[in-house]
């Protein structure tokens, strides 16, 4: 029965059905709508942990379901469900709008689903788009004072032009190898490296994929967007989007940039930009997104370090970062939305006195923010040593001494959230938290200590994953 | 148990003993004067008796073989072993004899002194500090041990002299005291590093050995033995590094009279006596060694004669009888004699000295003042004993028959005069008058006072106003640094005395009516005074106990007279200045005011001191290091931070807030990249 | 007539469209004529399908499928464009995009 | 090296312990203030028990790596949890139990956010437990950093002077540091073709000389940031002022040696040509660093300032003892290390309770403090003469060791330093003098003296200081142990 290999995805298109059948009624039941929505994701998570062990192929070959795949699948609807969790009240959506913000949350969700498993160009292409779409809509969705339809026109069009250059460059991507399969593609790659044409049109298909990542020189929309968009929604493009991101990556680089040296170069370039420039941007922001967004910048630096070295072990480790990339900025994102539960674009001074006003969130803060600062005991320290040791192995000294320095830096601004947090003081209420946000900051925070300090089995499964990539 | 491990287990007692004392004072009894001193007195006993016993029944012993007990102490590789262990020898042994007496005696005095002191625990706690750490001193078998011992010296000393620490002055000093003598130290130290590396044992009569044999390269003994020599003249306050000794009597009476003059600074020239072989092997280190005890001799001669406060005249007149040592030990090393004039005058010294000081201090304590210009004014000669004993003393000093001090004296003499050069006993015989002359000024002007209408006393009054002008700043209160040239303080004290702490300290003020001195204090007095009288004619048994046989010596009666006649002369001046009823009351050395002033400034050595500390320590390396530190070296750090905070604000003008420069730039940048591969092909 | 039956006339021709895309997207400020711009860019990529497709590829159809998809997704690509460019006109009273300039930094 | 299983997890204890207090902590309520202490002291016992026992029981016949636990703990990176104790770092370990015990003790009064103090505090020394028993490079890096982060909080929250400024230097610094560490570490790693992160199988691995040298120098600038290696000094003074008095205890006590030692343990272990290459260069800094520090120190006012010069400058002879590579080099070295950790752990907890009352620590401004508060004067004042190198303290032994051989291979950095021993006196002397001694300053008159509770912490660490004064054959003893192997290692 093959139609079950598509399991999760059908799930998603029926729950986002469901879901529109709910936004189309007159007068919105918030409370109910919310409730039904986040158990159906929550089963959706289970389902899609189910499907975890699948293999096979779909469609023509156009879609295959391998771990890789399914693992990213978990992650992302696992996202989905996170985001949901602490999207109880979304204060800058209207009510009005709370069933459409859910609908294209979900039809996004099942975009990226279908990209991680699409091995096909077309396929690639529309599932892109599809999450893409989604996204740009939920952006200006945010009531507000401008920004957020400012934000959203940002969006739409530097995605859209980077589409465009990716749609041009897959154009002869096709034209050289005359397939639009990623497995011929990869036979005829030598010669393609030779050909100027598929030379630029890599650079061009690249272009799409960098941009979901916010990589430079395809960063600009990122924090613009982070600041204008709802918590929420930003919470969402920050964690799930990002580890699709790589997981395209990966695929698209397993098609052997390796052959060609200067193709390394290039990327090493733009990782080491990427970062430094997201570090020091970031060190001077005031508003606490739009510093994630730079840092945001500067993780998709780091994680190109383990895509470039083209090795099972960089590949392992670029996927361990990923999924602790999401665990470790949701974790940020949910504290943040949390402490503005109006909905405001929180400056980083205003987490004043968490410390008193709820320990708990204080406590996920600091492990969260310790954990993207690569600080141990946590998931973060861990991803980017082995990032560094992966490229180490490749022999790119500089690439990790750069790295490690651009991991001075970023500490700079990460304690200055620390210092905001833990210092100064604030005679602001405490803040009251639902007993699901409590069991989620737990969780969370033993999720990013042990995973940190016993990485073993994450490690493993990234490995049995990347194989069946590479 | 053999011979050796019950020697050792002695030796052991006697050192370990007062430490002990130390320890149990300083944690439980330091508020309680009572068992303080029952404590003390017990573990100062005991080693004084196992002292006389060792040195009594301990026979078969020479310079040529002595008994060694020891035990591995330290072990870090097969180059570098410590042992903890005894020299049992005559030199040692008679020494130890000497420091377990005196001290014993000292603390029996200072229970009338001290009496009544906030600080009494704390005083005896320090005192048996001080003694285990001389007797290690003294008996030590490695160099290293013996340097261990020297540095706890000091420490006792520090703590003593700052004894009465609210005192600035007193602080002052202590401070003095150590870091000077610590100057001396790192010499020693270097020295002792030196040996280790390139002779590879501590072990005394291993280094005497290679000295007596030459078995030492020449250049590695002269080195070490000078820069040993630095240490020596460090402790024993020689020429240029005497300075300290005449603050150090800011500490109570007793302790000047037990480290300062009789035993500590004695360990100096005790060093030289240790090693005499190893010393006298290098020519050139005597040399050095002769000159600078010359120099120091004359110039704390010099100074004593100039002197007001009481206890300064005995401290100048110390470091004179050390340079004496000194003189005495080097030309011996010269001419290849032995040790015995040297030793034997610190023998007779450290009585003589300790009694100066002791009768001293029964002065001090009953008129709480330190100048002796008052004290006669005040009936000083009422006091019988104590003048006395410390005429008994000055004599003894002067070197005047029968007296001790004579014939150490003569026997120092006999060893300069053997020099080819007769200079240096010329020198020598020019101290010696100098010494008498400035020790009966002293028991002159305590015996025959002058009446107050006498014309003296207002030339004495303004002498103190062009004399004693101080030299550089008083930092007094708290400064980067203190103040070293505050001691002539004292001198300037007339009817109102300015002796804060003896007043403060001591039961009896000036008010009280002439009583007679506490049992306690006179006691030890008489000791002392008894081995002054015997000491001299034991010449002859102590030179056969210390060298094996003795030397039936021809008298040399030039010297002889010469000596006498040094002497006799000296005391013949101070008569005609400051005894005969005609006497002016003013040194002859009046007649020569600047000469006068450059004494009073004491050679103007402190105000060379204190320009290098001030100039060249703080001034020059201190103030520039720091200034380095904030500036440079910290400043660069901050300026790193700073210049990537504003890379932050340069690179954040990309993000402008116009959409179409971005895709503009994301445009060229994509282009850039696309011809550098295209280039690439 | 030859030349209308040579691959590369149609590249360039595609190459000239994107170009000009590209030039109206960066140049232009109404936004309406941006997304035309973004519009031609995708165009002259199924251009290039198109012609690859008629040249090249083995199998005939797969260019043209790819094109037809492309024209739906930029259908719906125009449609969204058009709503936020709706949004902005009703928040800030303008389509030019001098008037979105509020985030910088 | 030969290893020797633990019967019982030892070590594991060790470290765990401050973790379980840690968890403790995390549960209970800011009010249950005595409780909180308690639960802090037990589980800092029994770190310090377990130290002591280490210290004690471990076999110096047998010698080798003792209490070894071993678990493969990341097959693909080649990680193992691999923990063991030698000759040099058992001294190291029980340093640390003898700090956080009496630190711990130190801060009972403390008033404010006591909860959130001890957690970090605690957090720290799990950190600085763990460096010195680890022998996986990856568990070694991973315990160095969580014992810097700690850092900033504990200084920015409870501190006192510019601290803000302080707490985010200190931090940087240090983390810039590591900056420099992980290429060098991870150099090696790749290097080697092993795949393991394991020390002693690295050490098997003969590295070529160009990588030992960059590798060396990269960790050696790296580890010399928190080992206080002049120039890259200005953190600590700073750093020690701001900090409260238990965490300058433990910074300037155990955090500066987890750099030498990592000198030694990693860099020297794993690069001995490398090392060979730059002895020189390293003897220059600690040398330079020991006069510099002494002559600063002169200048400075405030009593952390000077301690903090002043261990710039004790620091400086751990570098100069390393740089020597000879046996007595080395165990003087670790043997300082040790001495100078209980010596200014002894200073800052001193100067802490003074400035607990006084709220000064202006050496102008203090004064005959010996009159007021004696025992505690007392207290500063063996540590300061400890600092002068006073025979009978700890610190002298490890001086002598250390300058001895240094004349030997460096005969005139070695003469500096000795030559700087005096400037030493006048430095510690004219402290004790302003402070303790002359007229009390009457502000201050009406303080009361040390309580024996509060003045425990401070006699334990007289206690070892004087014992391994008397004593050093007991330290040096232990230490040749692994000194002499590793020497014959390089």
């Amino acid at each position: 029965m093959t139609m079950l290999l598509f399991g999760p995805e059908l799930y998603y298109l029926g729950l986002a059905f469901v879901i529109f059948l709910m936004s189309l009624r007159r007068t919105p039941q918030v409370r109910r709508d919310y409730t039904v929505t986040v158990v159906l994701a929550g089963v959706g998570f289970l389902v899609t942990l189910m499907c975890l062990g699948q293999q096979g192929d779909l469609f023509f070959k156009a879609y295959r379901v391998d771990l890789f795949s399914q693992i990213f699948k978990a992650a992302l609807s696992l996202g989905l469900f996170l985001v949901l969790m602490i999207s109880r009240n979304p204060a800058h959506i209207e009510e009005r709008f709370r069933a459409e913000f859910y609908l294209f949350l979900t039809t996004c969700t099942l975009g990226m689903m279908m990209l991680v498993s699409s091995v096909e160009l077309l396929t690639i292409y529309v599932s892109l788009e599809l999450s893409s779409y989604s996204l740009y809509i939920l952006v200006p969705l945010r009531k507000g004072d401008g920004i957020d339809v400012e934000a959203g026109i940002k969006y739409l069009f530097i995605g859209a032009v980077s589409s465009g250059f990716m749609l041009f460059g897959l154009s002869y991507i096709f034209g050289a190898t005359h397939s639009t399969y990623l497995a011929d593609i990869l036979h005829n790659m030598p010669q393609l490296l030779q050909s100027p044409i598929g030379l630029v049109g890599l650079l061009l298909a690249l272009a799409g994929f960098f941009f979901k990542l916010s990589v430079f020189p395809f960063h600009f929309w990122a924090p613009d967007v982070y600041q204008g968009g709802a918590n929420q929604v930003v919470t969402f493009i920050a964690t799930a989007s990002k580890a699709v991101a790589v997981a395209l990556l990966l695929r698209l680089a397993a098609l052997g940039v390796g052959y060609g040296y200067s193709f390394t170069q290039v990327l090493m370039v733009l990782s080491i930009i990427s970062m430094t420039l997201g570090n020091l941007v970031a060190i001077i922001q005031r508003d606490f997104k739009r510093m994630l967004a730079y840092s945001s910048i500067a993780h998709a630096g780091y994680v190109l370090m383990g895509v470039i070295t083209l090795q099972e072990a960089g590949f392992t480790s670029a996927v361990y970062y990923a999924l602790a990339y999401l665990i470790m900025n949701f974790t940020v994102f949910m504290v943040l939305s949390e402490v503005a539960s109006d909905g405001r674009d929180l400056k980083i001074a205003e987490l004043a006195g968490l410390w008193r006003r709820s320990p708990l969130l204080s406590m996920s803060l600091i492990l969260g923010i310790f954990a993207l600062a690569g600080v141990p005991p946590s998931i973060g320290f861990t991803g980017k040593l082995l990032l560094f040791t992966s490229a180490m192995n490749q022999g790119f000294f500089w690439l990790v001494l750069i790295g490690a320095v651009n991991g001075t830096l970023s500490l700079y601004y990460y304690l200055k959230v620390v210092y905001a947090a833990y210092f100064v003081d604030s005679d602001l209420p405490p803040i009251k938290l639902s007993w699901p946000t409590r069991i989620l900051n737990y969780a969370l925070c033993a999720t990013i200590l042990v995973f940190g300090v016993a990485p073993d089995a994450i490690i493993e499964l990234a490995r049995a994953a990347v194989k069946s990539v590479l | 148990m053999g011979p050796v491990d019950h020697l050792f287990s002695i030796c052991t007692a006697i050192v370990t003993l007062p430490l002990l004392a130390f320890a149990l004072i300083m944690i439980f009894a330091w508020k309680k004067p009572k068992v303080a001193l029952a404590i003390s007195l017990v573990c100062s006993t005991i080693p004084l008796i196992l002292a006389w016993y060792l040195f009594l029944t301990v026979r078969d012993v020479s310079l040529a073989k002595p008994i060694v007990t020891q035990v591995e102490w330290l072990v870090s590789s097969d180059g570098f072993r410590i042992p903890f262990g005894f020299l049992i020898d005559p030199v040692s042994l008679l020494m130890l004899v000497i420091v377990a007496t005196i001290a014993w005696l000292i603390q029996i005095y200072s229970i009338g002194y001290m009496e009544g002191d906030p600080g009494f625990g704390r005083y005896y706690a320090d005192l048996s500090l001080f003694g285990m750490a001389m007797l290690s001193l003294v008996s030590a078998n490695g160099l290293l041990q013996l340097f261990i011992s020297w540095e706890l010296v000091g420490l006792a000393s520090y703590l003593l002299i700052g004894f009465w620490y609210e005192k600035f002055s007193a602080s002052e000093a202590g401070k003095k005291a150590f870091v000077v003598t610590r100057f001396g130290d790192i010499g020693f130290f270097m020295g002792l590093a030196f040996l280790t590396i390139y002779f590879g044992t501590l072990d005394i009569t291993a280094v005497n050995l290679a000295g007596l044999k030459h078995t030492m390269p020449q250049w590695l003994l002269t080195t070490t033995s000078l820069l040993i020599f630095c240490g020596v003249a460090g402790k024993s306050a020689q020429f240029p590094i005497h300075v300290w000794l005449p603050d150090a009597m800011e500490g109570p009476t007793p302790v000047s009279a037990l480290l300062h003059s009789a035993t500590m600074v004695a360990a100096g020239v005790y060093l030289i006596t240790r090693l005499f072989p190893f010393f006298a092997a290098s020519p050139t280190t005597c040399s050095v060694i002769l000159a600078i005890s010359t120099i120091t001799l004359l110039l704390s001669s010099t100074i004593g004669m100039v002197a007001r406060d009481i206890k300064q005249v005995w401290a100048y007149s110390t470091i004179s009888q050390l340079g004496f040592m000194a003189m005495g030990l080097a030309a011996a090393g010269l001419v290849g004699g032995n040790l015995f004039a040297g030793y034997y005058h610190l023998t007779t010294h450290a009585a003589f000295k300790a009694l100066l000081f002791l009768c001293a201090g029964v002065f001090i304590h009953h008129f709480g003042t330190n100048d002796f210009f008052v004290m006669s004014k005040e009936g000083g000669r009422y006091l019988k004993i104590p003048m006395v004993t410390v005429t008994i003393g000055a004599l003894a000093l002067a070197g005047i028959f029968p007296f001790s001090g004579f014939f150490s004296k003569e026997a120092v003499m006999g060893v300069l005069w053997s020099l080819p050069s007769k200079i240096w006993v010329t020198l020598g015989l020019f101290g010696a008058f100098l010494t008498a002359y400035y020790t009966f000024r002293v028991i002159f002007v305590l015996l025959f006072p002058r009446p107050d209408d006498h014309k003296a006393w207002e030339e004495y009054y303004e002498v103190p106003a062009t004399a004693h002008s101080h030299g550089p700043a008083h930092s007094h209160g708290h400064g980067p640094h203190g103040d070293f040239s505050h001691d002539d303080a004292h001198a300037h004290t007339g009817s109102a005395p300015g002796h804060q702490h003896d007043e403060a300290h001591s039961p009896h003020g000036h008010g009280d009516e002439h009583h007679g001195v506490p049992w306690v204090m006179s006691f030890p007095l008489i000791v002392l005074a008894g081995f002054t009288l015997v000491l001299g004619f034991l010449q002859g048994r102590l030179e056969g106990f210390l060298l094996g046989e003795s030397h039936p010596h021809e008298l040399n009666y030039t010297l002889l007279i010469l000596a006498v006649g040094a002497a006799l002369l000296g005391i013949g001046m101070a008569w005609r200045d400051w005894g005969a009823k005609s006497a002016t009351w003013q040194g002859f050395i009046r007649n020569f005011p600047s000469l006068e002033n450059f004494f009073i400034q004491k050679w103007y050595m402190d105000h060379f001191w204190r320009w290098f500390l001030d100039t060249v320590i703080y001034g020059l390396f201190s103030k520039w290091f720091t200034y380095n530190d904030r500036r440079v070296v910290d400043g660069g750090v901050d300026a790193v931070s700073f210049s990537c905070i504003g890379g932050g604000r340069l690179l954040s003008l990309l993000q402008t807030a116009f959409l179409q420069y971005n895709l503009l730039f994301m445009v060229l940048v994509l282009a850039g990249l696309g011809i550098y591969l295209l280039m690439g092909l | 007539m030859l030349i209308f039956n040579q691959l590369e006339t149609y590249l360039y021709l595609a190459v000239i469209l994107f170009a000009i895309g590209l030039y109206g997207v960066l140049s232009r400020r109404n936004l309406i004529a941006v997304l035309i711009s973004v519009e031609l860019m995708l165009n002259a990529a199924s251009i290039n399908f198109m012609a690859f497709n008629r040249f090249l590829a083995p199998h005939p159809a797969v260019g043209q499928v790819i094109t037809l998809f492309i024209m739906a997704v930029a259908a719906a690509e125009a449609a969204i464009a058009l709503s936020i460019i709706m949004a902005v006109y009703r928040k800030l009273k303008s389509i030019n995009v001098e008037q979105a300039t509020e985030l910088r930094g | 090296m030969t290893e020797h299983m633990a019967s019982f997890p030892v070590l594991s204890c060790m470290l765990l312990a401050p973790v379980v207090g840690l968890f403790i902590l995390l549960f209970l309520k800011e009010e249950q203030g005595f409780l909180v202490r308690m639960v802090s002291l037990v589980s800092a016992g029994i770190s310090f028990a377990l130290s002591i026992y280490t210290f004690v029981g471990y076999d110096k016949q047998l010698g080798g790596l003792q209490f070894v636990e071993k678990y493969p703990w990341v097959k693909a990176f080649g990680i193992t949890y691999f923990v063991g104790v030698e000759g040099m770092n058992a001294p190291l370990l029980l340093l640390t139990g003898i700090v956080i015990f009496t630190g711990v003790l130190t801060m009972w009064e403390l008033k404010e956010r006591v909860r959130e103090y001890f957690i970090f505090q605690l957090a720290l020394v799990t950190g600085v437990f763990g460096v010195f028993m680890s022998y996986d490079m990856f568990f070694f890096f991973l315990f160095y950093e969580i014992a810097v982060v700690p850092m900033y909080i504990l200084i920015l929250i409870w501190g006192s002077t510019r601290k803000i400024y302080a707490a985010m230097k200190l931090t940087l610094y240090l983390m810039a540091g590591s900056g420099l560490i992980i290429p060098g570490i991870l150099m090696l790693y790749s290097s080697s073709g092993l795949f393991t992160f394991d020390m002693l199988q690295l050490h098997g691995v003969a590295f070529a000389p160009w990588i030992q040298k960059i590798a060396f120098v990269f960790m050696y600038l790296g580890f010399g940031v928190l080992a206080g290696v002049w120039p890259f000094h200005t953190w600590s003074p700073v750093g020690h002022v701001a900090a409260p008095t238990a965490v300058s205890m433990l910074h300037a006590g155990v955090l500066m040696k987890l750099g030498s030692f990592a000198i030694l343990r990693v860099a020297m272990y794993l690069c001995p040509e490398g090392f060979q290459y730059w002895a020189q260069f390293m003897g220059l800094l600690a040398a330079v660093g020991i006069v510099y520090g002494v002559f600063v120190g002169l200048a400075q006012t405030d009593l952390k300032y000077v301690i903090g010069y002043s261990s710039v400058s004790h620091m400086g002879i751990v570098g100069l003892g390393l740089a020597t590579g000879t046996v007595d080099g080395l165990n003087g070295a670790v043997f300082q290390m040790f001495a100078h950790g209980v010596m200014t752990a002894l200073f800052f907890s001193a100067v802490g309770f003074i400035y607990d009352r006084t709220h000064t620590r202006d050496i102008l401004e203090l004064g005959g403090m010996s009159k007021i508060m004696p025992v505690a004067s007392a207290f500063f004042i063996t540590a300061a003469l400890c600092g002068a190198g006073v025979p009978g303290m700890a610190s002298f032994w490890a001086e002598l060791l250390v300058l001895v051989s240094a004349v030997k291979v460096f005969p005139v950095r070695g003469l500096f330093a000795i030559a700087s021993l005096v400037i030493g006196a006048l430095f510690a002397l004219r402290v004790v003098q302003n402070t303790f001694f002359n007229d009390p300053n009457p502000k201050f008159a009406h303080f009361e003296d040390v309580s024996p509770f509060l003045g425990l912490p401070r006699m334990i660490l007289i206690g070892f200081m004087i014992f391994f004064g008397l004593f050093p054959q007991v330290m040096v003893g232990l230490i040749k142990t692994s000194i002499v192997p590793f020497i014959q290692g390089m």
